[in-house]
């Protein structure tokens, strides 16, 4: 800690925890952390999934308790806010708290933005004392909150369910700023920003440094992490492991100490030849749907990895859902080896696997076990006749999966919903490959991944394109898309526009001009 | 590992069960007779009832469990109110179980079933309302354990019906009355419907004969006013009880200006406040209860003609019943006794009055004194037939 | 397989309680039962046969409707199914006098009930439990036309009873009980059939991305559950030959309650049982058997049924303690 | 341009006018031309019109209650069972204490709307206590209440301390029942559209998750939820005392659940209408739509069967959903456009077979 500590003695550090520990029945989130967070800085937190990193800051934020904590500290005072509006509202001298925008969605699709807003402090907006509450003045206000962050496009009285992800969040960001913060918690934000929002977003960032306030920047994009903040800290499996300070930012350092071992083998593919079969196993022609598809015709070849990127609502992830037969196109047809897919069902008997982006919802069965979810899949592996379920053999299928992708759980059984990101993600590609599929539609593969499951996961593509498997990788992330692809494709605005063949030479900057 | 323990436990149970099932299966199939107990052992009756709230169904039961229990060596238990014939079935077999002695049976879901599952158990088992038709009664009345059905049949409702319809046509002369038909396709209310048009000289459909009628109303499921014709006039007709129409219905109803309203059951209870607001005069077959003799004399009240049953009308099957248990089982020529018992009915408040004061508390109509006559070991079936055929119409 | 250790801990206890919860209690209503029959002096063989019966049908309806609810639906309109099969049934033996062909046309007209409901909610995309709501007003309301219409002054139509008779005993009914569970547990537990409805309980939008189709799944659970109420007229019929408009009446609440009572979640998924409905179902019939033995008299029912509930709900909270979210279940 | 604002105001209105008005008005001019064809009137007396009114409140007031919970994804069987409980406490209390005086109406009233709340506190206390399914918990609870009422009644209906001129006047007079309407539907609006609670409501409604993390509690909300539906369930056993002048009491094993299913019907409607205009002024017209169902059901008493009803009800109910969750089918269906997208898809096809057996 003693790196932190660099600023004179006499300044009382903005928020101060010693000693926190929270649990979650048996799982160990956060084990005896210490964090202090200095006026004016802007300090980045990193760490792998379930490092903890989400768990210590949501906890200043008011969204849960410690199980264990000796002290918290908020200027100097103690700490102990019971929401995330006691934590934003309640601090002694007016509404400088601490503020968190959360890396799930943190508003409410089915009422306005203004409601979104001002959820939870609407007696400001009463016509008088013990009256009604007045939409006009609630909309106006609103109005007011998203203008002061440089939104205009979005208005108090849309319902929020209109807007798109990005807009969301920066309602979301409007909302927390409209309370004063003195310092805000920006959780996995930015992946779910464009550029114009992105900037919005440091712009906040950049008010902030050097004040008397400071942010708490949480991200798992190392570049970007190191750009933004100005000191950072690691956190590993529930514990701090170093802090570092802007000058000693060093990638392989800091990845190092998140995953707590040199990364042995490679990261990405380390050749850079483009390579496929002749044969093309899955293709489209000519999809048109809605603005999300216009008129694209794709051609994935055995043995090869085709990425496909571009920003979040370009198409790439309706393309991938149509691929797999589980979306109809308007027009065009696509071909799984020559036949054409008629729906999921039948994409799975031509051995097409697809591993949606939105996991939790469309990847897996949270409530249900490991061994359900990882079995569902592979039932023609297993079945007698494709269709009796013997016990043993089913668990034996799945503990194949189970071992062959080194999934960490207590056993078989466990619920799906309490593992880990990466934990999960390997039981949705436990599903997928232990079926044998041939040809892999991967939606963001990786998302919300660490470092060390990322690195089996490109491990394992490059595997299966080894023995001939064709796989359609859609990603957000430019770095994978140039480290593991044959070929990527850029998506915008539903259309394709422009195709790159792996190379050294490849760069972001060069991929990202036709994505914007 | 701690699924399969559920899963096992889950099979012990249930095997459990089966098997005890199987054995109480095989350690009953012996039967041992029907009951003769001695004069110091406690008759033990089962009452089957389908309505337990109703007004004469509480009246009934105040009878037997309020005043024959004190007066004979005898234990009446009353079912739950029994909703279908699965569980008619269920409360005699567990009557059977504890030890009755006989069944009375006042729930008419299924009275076959019910005389076979007695047969089956050796219970005594009798009729009190609501009786089988004649193939049923062929049937059964040679069944040993079926003492016999004492209490108005279809054709004493049909009758009830037809007096009624008679009294408004030519005591009181109306020429337009509406019809209340409660719960028709119940068959008694629909032997009862077709009683009155009977008694007021119309046709329904163009026939008059008891069955052709009660048919076509099965048929039509009520009483299509358009089919009906003759020197009364029907204005209105109205059946069930769903309070987001019915009261619309009986309001028009009451609009039509019928001389009288005459209903098969029920009227008190549901419309008694309408009519009075109407100032239309009513009939009604129920029982003679407080609110229906008040209906019948107090200010406002507009009953004018009340048919129904005396709470102490069940007591002769009681004593047959008693009898079968005592040793003396009552046949007619070796077959089960089947009696019809007429309505009471009552034109004046004191009449209606007369009914309800001599049947309550502890002197009802046919007392101990009365019942003592028909109960001992040498009752015979003429004595019992001539004794339940008397008018006890109160003074 | 490795051989795992069960571990008593607190967290182990509560899991272990949770899961066992609705059985220990069927153990435990089984000694209350009989400890009160005895204490009573009534025969306890013969009140056993009773309960058999009674929860007979109300198992095999509910087992049959396991599979709906745990696909996360349910189904309110199997007890008038069930109604309207028996009486169906009755109008086809009396006009053709063959007990097969009657409890083929049971089965059929059960099924394609079944079916009915679910293609109407699968083909319109309707909500399952409103077209169910529909199902039941219909189903009854023909029921009772068709009961009364035929019925005339008996308020009910009913097979000759020597029709019957011959399978009105506990060998039979045991075997049709057992052999529909097999058949249940074989297609819920054994077959792929069975996984997959689980599946789809768990998570419908997963499994539509599995390649499994919600409709089809959703048909075969009515199917199912058709099996069920099939069955389960055809055993109302052989316990009583006779249909009136009230017969299997309460049936369909008791199922939603007696599912419950064995322990299956409301939502469904894979923590669904199969043998809830059986053990549930006969829990239900003998507490309310005890609550009768030990009130007796007419006001003695409504506080037998305020125990019963006040039971029922105790249970299903027992049951429910590993399953405790953070917010108000939904 | 304000003129252009002003049209574009007017056009929006216009819409927002014709969505909500549309489905009542088709389905009360059709059965206004049945009764017409039967050479009838659809309100033949006054006291027609007053059951009419008290139907249509009976409805409408059970739909919002019944919408308030199940909108939350809180079923609640129990609806029926705490209008008969409140109804019956009530009018044993106002029946002690005024002999069926003057004023027992308005007290009875009262009664039932503060038992109705009782009723609903303890109903959603539970429910949060035990933290199990609102659906098991209703069911639970609709056999506690069920049970209660037997073991005060004795399974008796409840005649004498209903039946008295305070009473009659209520039921007979059409404007009381009016008066009941608004003021719940003024009340239930403000509760839900201009006041904190309403506000949190509707959030918790839509993101449970979320708005308890932003410091929401959603334990009072729901209470408050069950109590006003008990309040609103005591005025329905109110209105179903008055103009049936009695009350069951002698429902067990769920006898009382029937009330909940004619109110799905309304709350889709009202659920729909909602969309242009508020939904509770959509459960309003769809409840006076229902009861000028029920009127036309009673003009035709003698033709249409309780059976029939009951089926036609049902029929309506399905036929509404079809249209609800197949919309855009249903309107192309009705524009012929649907005719034209099956004729393309035909054409295509033929075409497509023609071009393959070309090759």
């Amino acid at each position: 800690m003693s790196e932190t500590e660099v600023v004179q003695e006499n300044t009382i550090p903005l928020l101060e925890i010693k000693n926190m520990t929270k649990t979650f029945g048996p799982v160990v989130a956060l084990n005896d952390v210490d964090l202090t967070v200095q006026k004016g800085d802007v300090l980045g937190l990193i760490g792998e999934n379930g490092s903890g990193k989400s768990t210590i800051t949501s906890i200043a934020a008011g969204m849960q308790k410690a199980t264990k904590v000796e002290s918290m500290r908020y200027k100097g005072k103690d700490w102990a806010p019971s929401s995330m509006l006691d934590a934003l509202d309640n601090c002694g001298e007016g509404a400088h708290g601490i503020g968190m925008i959360v890396q799930e969605s943190g508003t409410i699709a089915g009422i306005t933005v203004a409601e979104n807003i001002f959820l939870g402090e609407l007696d400001q907006f009463r016509v008088f004392k013990f009256g009604p509450i007045s939409r006009r003045k609630l909309n106006k206000a609103a109005n007011e909150a998203l203008e002061a962050i440089g939104i205009t496009n979005v208005r108090g009285n849309m319902p929020m369910a209109a807007l798109d992800f990005q807009s969301r969040k920066l309602v979301e960001i409007a909302k927390i700023m409209l309370k004063d913060p003195d310092v805000i918690v920006v959780d996995e934000t930015s992946t779910a920003l464009a550029h114009d929002g992105r900037q919005i977003l440091y712009n906040i960032i950049n008010k902030y440094r050097g004040t008397e306030k400071a942010v708490i920047f949480i991200s798992h994009d190392l570049d970007e992490i190191m750009e933004v903040c100005d000191t950072l800290t690691v956190l590993r499996d529930g514990k701090i492991i170093r802090s570092f300070k802007k000058d000693e930012f060093d990638a392989d350092a800091i990845r190092t100490s998140m995953i707590g071992r040199e990364l042995q083998g490679d990261y990405y593919r380390s050749d850079f030849t483009p390579s496929w079969q002749e044969e093309v196993v899955l293709e489209c022609k000519n999809l048109v749907l809605g603005d999300s598809l216009k008129d694209i015709s794709v051609q994935l070849h055995k043995g090869e990895i085709l990425g496909v990127g571009g920003l979040s609502h370009c198409g790439m992830h309706t393309l991938g859902k149509v691929l797999f037969g589980a979306v109809k196109p308007q027009k065009g047809e696509v071909l799984v080896n020559g036949t054409p897919v008629k729906n999921e069902a039948f994409a799975m008997k031509k051995n097409i696997g697809y591993v949606s982006k939105d996991r939790d919802t469309e990847s897996l069965a949270l409530t249900a076990s490991i061994k359900d979810n990882i079995a569902i899949g592979g039932m023609e592996k297993y079945a007698i006749k494709n269709f009796l379920i013997w016990d043993p053999s089913e668990k034996k299928y799945v503990d194949e999966q189970i071992n062959n992708l080194s999934i960490k759980c207590s056993d078989r059984n466990q619920t799906t919903g309490t593992l880990s990101g990466g934990n999960k993600q390997k039981v949705v590609f436990g599903k997928w490959v232990g079926r044998g599929s041939e040809i892999l539609i991967l939606d963001c593969p990786t998302r919300g991944v660490d470092i060390g499951v990322k690195q089996a996961m490109y491990q394992l593509m490059l595997k299966l394109k080894e023995e001939g498997k064709a796989i359609l990788m859609i990603s957000e992330e430019m770095p994978e898309l140039i480290g593991m692809s044959d070929r990527i494709l850029i998506m915008k605005d539903g259309e394709i526009k422009k195709e790159f063949i792996r190379s050294a030479e490849l760069t972001d900057a060069e991929i990202i001009n036709y994505m914007i | 590992m701690k699924k399969h323990l559920a899963k096992i436990a889950a099979v012990a149970l249930t095997g459990a069960v089966v098997v005890g099932t199987t054995l109480g299966l095989t350690a009953c199939s012996g039967g041992n007779g029907l009951p003769n107990i001695g004069d110091d052992e406690t008759a033990k009756i089962g009452v089957l009832v389908s309505d337990v709230n109703g007004d004469e169904a509480k009246a009934f039961r105040a009878y037997y469990e309020n005043y024959l229990e004190k007066q004979y060596n005898v234990d009446f238990t009353y079912t739950e109110a029994l909703e279908n014939a699965a569980g008619e079935r269920a409360a005699i077999e567990t009557f059977a179980a504890q030890g009755y002695h006989a069944i009375i049976s006042l729930s008419a879901s299924d009275r076959a079933m019910q005389i076979e599952t007695c047969e089956a158990n050796n219970l005594y088992y009798a009729v009190a309302s609501g009786m089988l038709d004649d193939a049923q009664y062929e049937k059964y009345k040679g069944y040993e354990c079926f003492v016999g059905q004492i209490g108005p049949d279809m054709t004493t409702e049909y009758e009830a019906g037809k007096a009624m319809g008679e009294y408004y046509k030519t005591t009181k002369n109306v020429s337009k009355v509406a019809i209340y038909g409660a719960f028709i396709p119940n068959p008694m209310h629909v032997y009862r419907a077709a009683g009155i048009l009977a008694g007021l000289g119309l046709t329904y459909g163009g026939q008059s004969a008891m069955d052709a009628v009660v048919g076509q109303i099965f048929g039509d499921q009520g009483l299509t006013v358009s089919k009906i014709s003759g020197p009364v006039t029907v204005s209105a007709y109205v059946q069930g009880f769903n309070p987001d129409v019915t009261f619309g219905e009986i309001g028009g109803a009451v609009a039509t200006q019928p001389d009288a309203f005459l209903s098969v059951g029920m009227a008190t209870t549901f419309f008694s406040s309408v009519f009075a607001g109407a100032n239309v005069q009513y009939a009604d077959i129920d029982s003679f209860t407080e609110g229906n003799v008040a209906q019948m004399s107090q200010e406002g009240g507009k009953l004018t003609y009340l048919a129904g049953k005396y709470a102490s009308s069940i007591g002769p099957v009681f004593a047959a019943v008693y009898n079968a248990v005592h040793g003396n089982v009552i046949k007619d020529n070796g077959n089960a006794i089947s009696i019809g018992q007429n309505y009471g009915v009552a034109t004046t408040a004191e009449a209606a009055a007369k009914y309800q004061t001599a049947d309550s508390g502890n002197n009802p109509i046919i007392n101990k004194s009365l019942l003592d006559t028909v109960i001992g070991k040498d009752v015979t079936f003429d004595t019992f037939k001539a004794f339940v055929e008397t008018d006890r119409t109160p003074a | 397989m490795e051989v795992k250790k069960i571990k008593f801990d607190k967290h182990t206890v509560k899991k272990l309680l949770t899961l066992l919860m609705p059985i220990i209690a069927f153990g435990v209503l089984i000694a209350v039962f009989c400890i009160v029959v005895g204490a009573k002096g009534y025969k306890l063989d013969r009140y056993i046969e009773i309960i058999f019966n009674q929860g007979l049908v109300l198992a095999i309806v509910a087992t049959g409707a396991t599979f709906i609810y745990t696909l996360g639906s349910f189904d309110i309109s199997l007890g008038a199914s069930t109604l309207f099969s028996a009486a169906v049934g009755v109008m086809v033996y009396n006009s053709t006098h063959s007990l097969v062909v009657m409890i083929l046309v049971i089965i059929i007209v059960a099924v394609g009930c079944s079916l009915l409901s679910s293609t109407l909610a699968s083909v319109f995309k309707l909500p399952v439990f409103v077209t169910t709501v529909a199902m039941m007003s219909v189903l009854s309301a023909i029921s009772a036309t068709i009961i009364t219409k035929n019925g005339g002054a008996l308020g009910g139509i009913s097979i000759p009873s020597s029709v019957v008779k011959p399978l009105d005993n506990m060998g039979f009914k045991i075997a049709m009980l057992v052999i529909f569970m097999a058949l249940c547990v074989f297609v819920f537990e054994f077959t792929k059939v069975g996984r997959r409805q689980k599946f789809l309980g768990a998570n419908p939008f997963c499994a539509k991305l599995t390649g499994i189709s919600l409709n089809k799944y959703a048909i075969i659970a009515f199917v199912m559950a058709g099996l069920g109420v099939g069955l389960g007229a055809f055993l109302t019929l052989v316990y009583t030959p006779s249909v009136t408009p009230t017969t299997a009446g309460s049936l369909g609440m008791q199922i939603l309650v007696a599912i419950v009572f064995g322990g299956m979640p409301i939502s469904g998924g894979p923590r669904s049982k199969i043998y809830a409905a059986v053990v549930g179902g006969f829990s239900y019939i003998l507490l309310d058997n005890i609550l009768k033995i030990l009130i007796q008299g007419n006001a003695g029912y409504g506080i037998s049924q305020i125990i019963s509930a006040v039971f029922f709900l105790a249970l299903v909270y027992v049951a429910s303690l590993n399953y405790r979210s953070k917010n108000l279940p939904r | 341009m304000k003129a252009l604002l002003n049209k574009q105001k007017a056009k929006t209105l216009g819409i927002k006018a014709a969505g909500t008005l549309a489905i009542p008005a088709v389905f009360i001019v059709v059965l206004l031309i049945i009764c017409a064809a039967g050479g009838k009137s659809i309100f033949p007396t006054e006291s027609s019109f007053a059951n009419f009114m008290s139907s249509a409140a009976v409805i409408t007031i059970t739909t919002i209650a019944l919408s308030i919970n199940l909108n939350s994804g809180r079923f609640d069987f129990s609806l029926g069972s705490m209008a008969v409980l409140s109804s019956v406490i009530s009018a044993k209390i106002t029946g002690a204490i005024l002999h069926g005086g003057e004023g027992s109406a308005i007290v009875m009233l009262l009664l039932c709307i503060v038992f109705g709340a009782i009723i609903g506190a303890a109903s959603g206390g539970l429910y949060v206590l035990l933290k199990i399914p609102p659906i098991i918990t209703s069911l639970g609870v609709t056999l506690i209440l069920e049970g209660i009422t037997y073991t005060i009644t004795k399974g008796s209906y409840v005649t004498d301390e209903v039946r008295n001129a305070s009473m009659t006047a209520f039921s007979g007079n059409w404007y009381y029942s009016l008066l009941v309407i608004v003021a719940v539907l003024v009340l239930i609006i403000y509760l839900f559209d201009f006041t904190k609670f309403g506000y949190k409501y509707k959030a918790l409604k839509e993101g449970q998750k979320v708005s308890v993390n932003t410091g929401i509690k959603e334990i009072p909300n729901a209470v408050v939820c069950y109590i006003i539906c008990g309040a609103l369930m005591g005025v329905v056993g109110f209105i179903n005392a008055s103009r049936s002048t009695l009350i069951n009491g002698g429902s067990l094993n769920f006898g009382s659940i029937g009330i909940m299913f004619t109110a799905f019907l309304p709350m889709f409607i009202g659920g729909f209408i909602g969309r242009f205009s508020n939904d509770k002024l959509g459960y309003l017209l769809a409840g006076i739509s229902m009861a000028f169902l029920n009127a036309t059901f009673v003009v035709f008493a003698n033709e249409v069967t309780s059976s029939t009803q009951s089926i036609i009800n049902a029929v309506l109910l399905v036929v509404f959903l079809i249209y609800l969750s197949n919309e855009q089918i249903c309107k192309d269906l009705v524009t012929g456009k649907l005719f034209k997208k099956w004729y393309l898809v035909i054409k295509t096809k033929l075409q497509d077979r023609k071009a393959s057996k070309g090759v």
